[in-house]
């Protein structure tokens, strides 16, 4: 049955994700962006409303909440629009928790799910960019070799973020030769392996700012078969990977959602040539342009987030999401910039910030979100 | 909870619907195009063999879309292969004026006559206000004079309804409309327009020379007249219910592109892949996911735009957003599949040059892309049609 | 020196075919598409000017002009205002004479230029794309193996111009396993050579309806040595095809022109909402950028014609005028049905005509003009 | 004859420009960006390096490139690596409004005075003729109050030509222009700006509070108030002369993104290949030919507008279409850049982010993409500026 109608329960994660946006984001989101830095109250706070780690089973010491990428798209979405950067750390420690709660085996769970459902803010993060534009998820050249029981992961990684601070990485790496989404293979490390080096130094990008990122460098470490994710059971990589593009997108929808949100009202009271801008034609097409494709994007993300759902191969419907979410909100983000002319070009209003965040969100290619 | 699938029974309606399409595909789409000084019937024959559909859509289960949606949907798949294979209802755009300008009585009297509709001239289009043709009361008779074009359904119908202004002055307020029952004096059809696509749909112009009709054709009668206004509005609530549908024709029209696309690619031993990043996609591969994009991106704006009549709320913003989508997809992605195929999409070998010159009229007809950003536009900033032009 | 500046030949000949296309040309389109026929009047008549032959020398009988990819250039764009399929047609018999001006021995140039010399229009053309959507001119499946002294050619080519009517084909093949525009082989066929098949149906086509195309099918067609283009001098693909890629684009210049200063009048005196159309920014706008495109595509085709008359490697240029081109013409055909709406798409008026032409014309890459 | 290559001498100087180019590049543009609270030197010492390079420039042979189409071809290459790099001239804006506007005298008495120009307001940008400051006459001072924003070179010019309503109800007619000195008592500074990008460029906002200037600091002294007019014309003659320059700079900082892309391109071993079809090309190496087809385009529009200016010909649309594509090209071409690039690309290794945000200023300021586009279309249509708005 087609429909678009959200359950109660989904309404109310929407609702509550909107609330704390409103309340907790939009207002510090410019000094994280200048400061580079994020207070670690908003980060508890989220914590605590479980936006990031809801799902971690009951048993494990967690909410409970059913695992749902519907329900994270629409929290991905809601504070997207409060603040790109902000979301991507919230939901950092997800792309950590959610492949564990997805994939994992009953021991991996019980003893790396704990860590993840106390009252703070616990870092944690998959570890995917490496540092070569040809970078290409089924292809990767962080390689983890098979050597007796146990692995051999040699490779670098860019752009990891909370990497100073998380305990635990989930390591996405090619499986030998085998390359291909299905066999994307993800190893659970922990912070003080041997081999493993945390680059001390922050990684610095034109958006997403405040995200602390780091590079790691993996030199023969070994993992032991039964920190590989789902151990001797094979996990989906396809569907981690649709998880992260689809939650990557929904960040998208919330921002471009912001830049339409912020433009109209603009618009309607910027004055040039004796009449508000709004009302000549090429402005007025900008914003009637950037509300449908807005729209649009949402459609993608929930189409391919109730086939995650639904357990289907989401694939093609996360691929297509991504693709159009990217472009667009691209585009939107800079005629956001046009519209304001050269106040959103100047670091007082926040159109420049959201254009940059939304050209580097929309590279990071789902490192970010889950 | 939000979902995208189809049940078992609508997947089978879906199923048949294509299967049609393909027979009439093969046998008149190229024919009506290359022919289009014949008039198509109404139905195919083959369609008979069809005629199952309709019964299977009515009943499908307690799990079934919403109707609205379903409609949407179905009519996508029934323009897939050929934008003109849909059966030719018996009611045209005229009747539904009738339904929403016209008094009971009249209601009753042209339920079952097949009726175009007559609103565009040579010096107007979008702005239905300026219409130039004139209607004059003499005695019982309103007498008309004017010129008008791109009448859909115009040569099969058996009247029309015309729209014309009694008071120049009253702008908007002074149009009313006509029923012109065809063989009345002074009613002449000019001719059968010849387009660039939809060559089998048949488009008329008529010419309106002291043409007098009963004083009881004026839709809403009398007291339309007396109480001013009315008619204009019963022009645009037409308008109001067609946008999604129009945008699911185009979009079924794209999704034949696709699907020839998509084999013409296989033929060749090309699959997209949409796993692996983009430098080890060939740009072909990357506009067929573009193309893709496009064209799912339209088709869930329409049907959520359905989906919101189903919910009884108010869809103005979204029939306007999914037809301006309906059209940029309708231009966009008949462009790349002929950019994906190269000079062997042009020929005739196959239909994808017809359906590229369909689509083009997506955009056009029905309000242009231009009038649905001006509607969306006005939505989002709660701005007048003065206000914003 | 960098210049924009014409030689007075230049000049005149732009002029010469300026008036030409004004008054030959845009009264009969719109017939010859409808009824897919060229009467042979205009034919001839461009055939006197020398359009498509000025470069033959006097030696051969010729006018004797010299060979210049600007000189070209200029005459397509011209033409391609009156009408894109009528400038093909003139055009087609160049793509025969120009490759034999350019690389043919004293002995091909003798026995074949004399009968391009002559009063009337004399139909020859190249024979380039083949049947299958992948075609792909530096790897083509018409190939000529070498046996001897004499070659054999295999392959099916597509939409020859005038194919029916010519008495030479340039065809151009694959040089048995040689890839790359380099070592493209051209090959001067005879009708009535044995194993050449001429299809005597029209290839029925979107757009460019009025010249006359039809299939070739080469089965083991021997082509003695002499009849290879350039003989034992190797030819310069690449100069060929990019020669084919310039006049191609040139006629996308000269269309995307005739749409605009079409589209400039119309919508200054069609009314819509109590004012003429352009005064909305919607139409301003497209209008504008309709004139800046076509300006842009001009001066993208000047480059690559004076590098191809300076003797560079022009194919880095003359793709990028080809890539420019032919989309920007197609989206300002486009915009041009837009412009008119309703009238844009009947076929009372070029507008439509002027989008399939468009688009046909930028899916023949090269296989017309030169 | 056409012609688009340069003589030996010329392809020196630009190989010079480059070579220049790539030491600044790597010793300041980062350090620049990231310290924008610094002032950056009127010259980088490394600059005396170079100072042959204009010697070479004035003596190119009797073949040369005409003046200024060899002049917007250095530019270009000029803000290859860094937009900021370019020599800050010892004039600034406002001094060509002086020289536009000025009496003789006054031209004289501020010809080394390096003075900016305050022009837009937090309320109007591209509507020079909504200024809200005014100007007072007071004996023989005027009285200046109101708020300017956006002063380029604000910072370290010693004086500011500001301009000014001496009379609301006259429109354009009423604004004129006076030269307000550093240190004059409520000229004050309010802050240096901070921007998206060209973070190096100081670029200011004042507050004007009574503040009092003689009466001969009024550009055009009181003559120019008798007659009416002339100041706004002048403030429009400035912004005639620089449209083609800022597209040169938007499009040498593209061509530093497009060799960056090209050598990381190269060193992963991908070659673009413009030889074969589309479906043997990658997906980035068709954005990389659009990439160099749309730089290629709006260079050869500059170049274009600027040699029409060397024929002593006019030039106003073809100045507009520069610095439209100079726009268009500067948003889209960094973005293919970035889009080729992926994550690498976003990060501070390298500097391709930066001039992503460089790039954006060039369809903003000195006239938006959307004002040029008014332009060139007004010039088509044979519109006034109150025609088409």
């Amino acid at each position: 049955m087609i429909t678009f109608e959200l359950t109660k329960e989904q309404s109310l994660i929407q609702k509550t994700a909107k609330e704390f946006a409103a309340g907790e984001m939009r207002q510090i989101a410019r000094d994280c962006d200048e400061n580079d830095d994020i207070p670690p109250k908003v980060l508890n706070k989220a914590w605590e409303m479980g936006l990031a780690n809801a799902a971690v089973p009951e048993a494990f010491g967690g909410i409970g909440m059913a695992r749902s990428a519907m329900a994270s798209a629409l929290i991905c979405e809601e504070l997207g629009y409060g603040c790109a950067s902000l979301a991507t750390a919230i939901m950092a420690p997800s792309t950590f928790i959610h492949p564990l709660i997805d994939f994992g085996t009953e021991d991996q769970k019980q003893r790396y799910l704990p860590a993840y459902s106390g009252e703070k803010f616990a870092a944690a993060a998959a570890a995917l960019h490496e540092p070569h534009f040809t970078f290409d998820v089924t292809d990767m050249r962080t390689v983890a070799q098979k050597s007796g029981d146990h692995w051999v992961l040699n490779g670098v990684k860019r752009l990891v973020p909370f990497a100073q601070k998380a305990n635990h990485f989930l390591v996405l790496a090619k499986m030998g030769d085998q390359t291909g989404l299905a066999h994307v293979g993800a190893f659970i490390i922990s912070k003080d392996a041997k081999g493993l080096t945390v680059d001390q130094e922050f990684e610095k990008t034109m958006g997403l700012k405040p995200l602390p990122k780091s590079k790691l460098t993996l030199t023969n470490v070994n993992v032991p078969d039964k920190d590989r994710l789902g151990e001797s059971n094979s996990i989906d990589g396809r569907r981690l990977i649709n998880t992260l593009r689809v939650a990557n997108s929904a960040i998208c929808v919330g921002l471009a959602k912001a830049v339409l949100d912020t433009s109209v009202p603009y618009s309607k009271q910027r004055v040039a040539f004796d009449a508000p801008i709004a009302t000549r034609q090429a402005i007025a097409f900008m914003l009637s342009e950037m509300h449908s494709e807005t729209e649009a994007m949402r459609w993608l993300v929930w189409k391919a987030a109730s086939q995650l759902d639904q357990n289907s191969d989401a694939t093609k419907a996360a691929a297509l999401a991504q693709h159009y979410a990217n472009k667009n909100t691209v585009i939107i983000a800079d005629r956001g910039v046009q519209i304001f002319g050269g106040h959103g070009y100047i670091r007082d209003l926040p159109l420049e910030m959201w254009l940059r965040n939304a050209r580097t969100l929309t590279v990071m290619e789902g490192v970010v979100a889950a | 909870m939000v979902d995208f699938t189809l049940n078992a029974k609508e997947q089978e309606v879906i199923r048949e619907i294509r299967r049609e399409g393909m027979v009439l595909r093969e046998k008149y789409a190229r024919y009506y195009d290359e022919h289009e000084k014949e008039l198509p019937p109404d139905e195919f024959p083959e369609a008979k063999e069809f005629a199952h559909i309709d019964k299977m859509a009515a009943d499908r289960g307690p799990d079934a879309t919403t109707p609205t949606v379903f409609y949407l949907l179905m009519l996508m798949h029934r323009t897939w292969g050929d934008m003109m294979r849909l059966k030719v209802p018996v009611t045209a755009l005229g009747n539904a004026s009738v339904v929403a300008a016209g008094t009971d009585e009249q209601k009753k009297r042209w339920a079952k006559t097949r009726l175009s509709m007559a609103n565009t001239e040579p010096g107007c289009g979008s702005d239905s206000k300026a219409i130039q043709t004139t209607a004059e009361l003499d005695g019982n008779e309103w007498v008309l004079n004017g010129e008008k074009i791109f009448v859909t359904t115009g040569i099969r119908a058996e009247g029309c309804v015309v729209w014309a202004t009694i008071d120049k002055s009253a702008g908007r307020g002074g149009i009313k409309a006509f029923v012109v029952m065809k063989g009345t004096p002074g009613f002449e059809l000019v001719k059968k327009e010849e387009k660039m696509g939809i060559r089998s749909s048949d488009t008329a112009a008529f010419v309106l020379k002291n043409c007098r009709v009963p004083r009881e054709n004026l839709l809403g009668m009398d007291d339309i007249v007396k109480k001013g206004g009315g008619g204009f509005k019963g022009l645009m609530k037409t308008f109001n219910l067609t946008r999604p549908g129009v945008a699911a024709m185009g979009i079924g029209n794209i999704m034949a592109c696709q699907d020839f696309v998509a084999e013409a690619m296989a033929k060749e031993g090309i699959t997209v892949d949409y796993e692996a990043g983009q430098h080890k996609r060939s740009a072909i591969q990357q506009k067929m996911i573009d193309l893709e994009a496009e064209m799912e991106a339209a088709t869930l704006c329409t049907l959520r735009a359905a989906w919101l009549a189903d919910q009884g709320k108010p869809n103005n913003l979204e029939a306007s957003v999914s037809k301006q989508k309906g059209g940029d997809v309708s231009r966009r992605c008949a462009q790349l599949a002929l950019e994906i195929l190269g000079a062997m999409g042009i020929t005739h070998d196959q239909l994808v040059e017809k359906w590229f010159r369909d689509a083009r009229i997506t955009d056009i007809y029905e309000g242009t892309g231009e009038i649905q950003r001006l509607v969306i536009a006005r939505e989002l900033l709660n701005y007048t049609a003065k206000e914003l032009t």
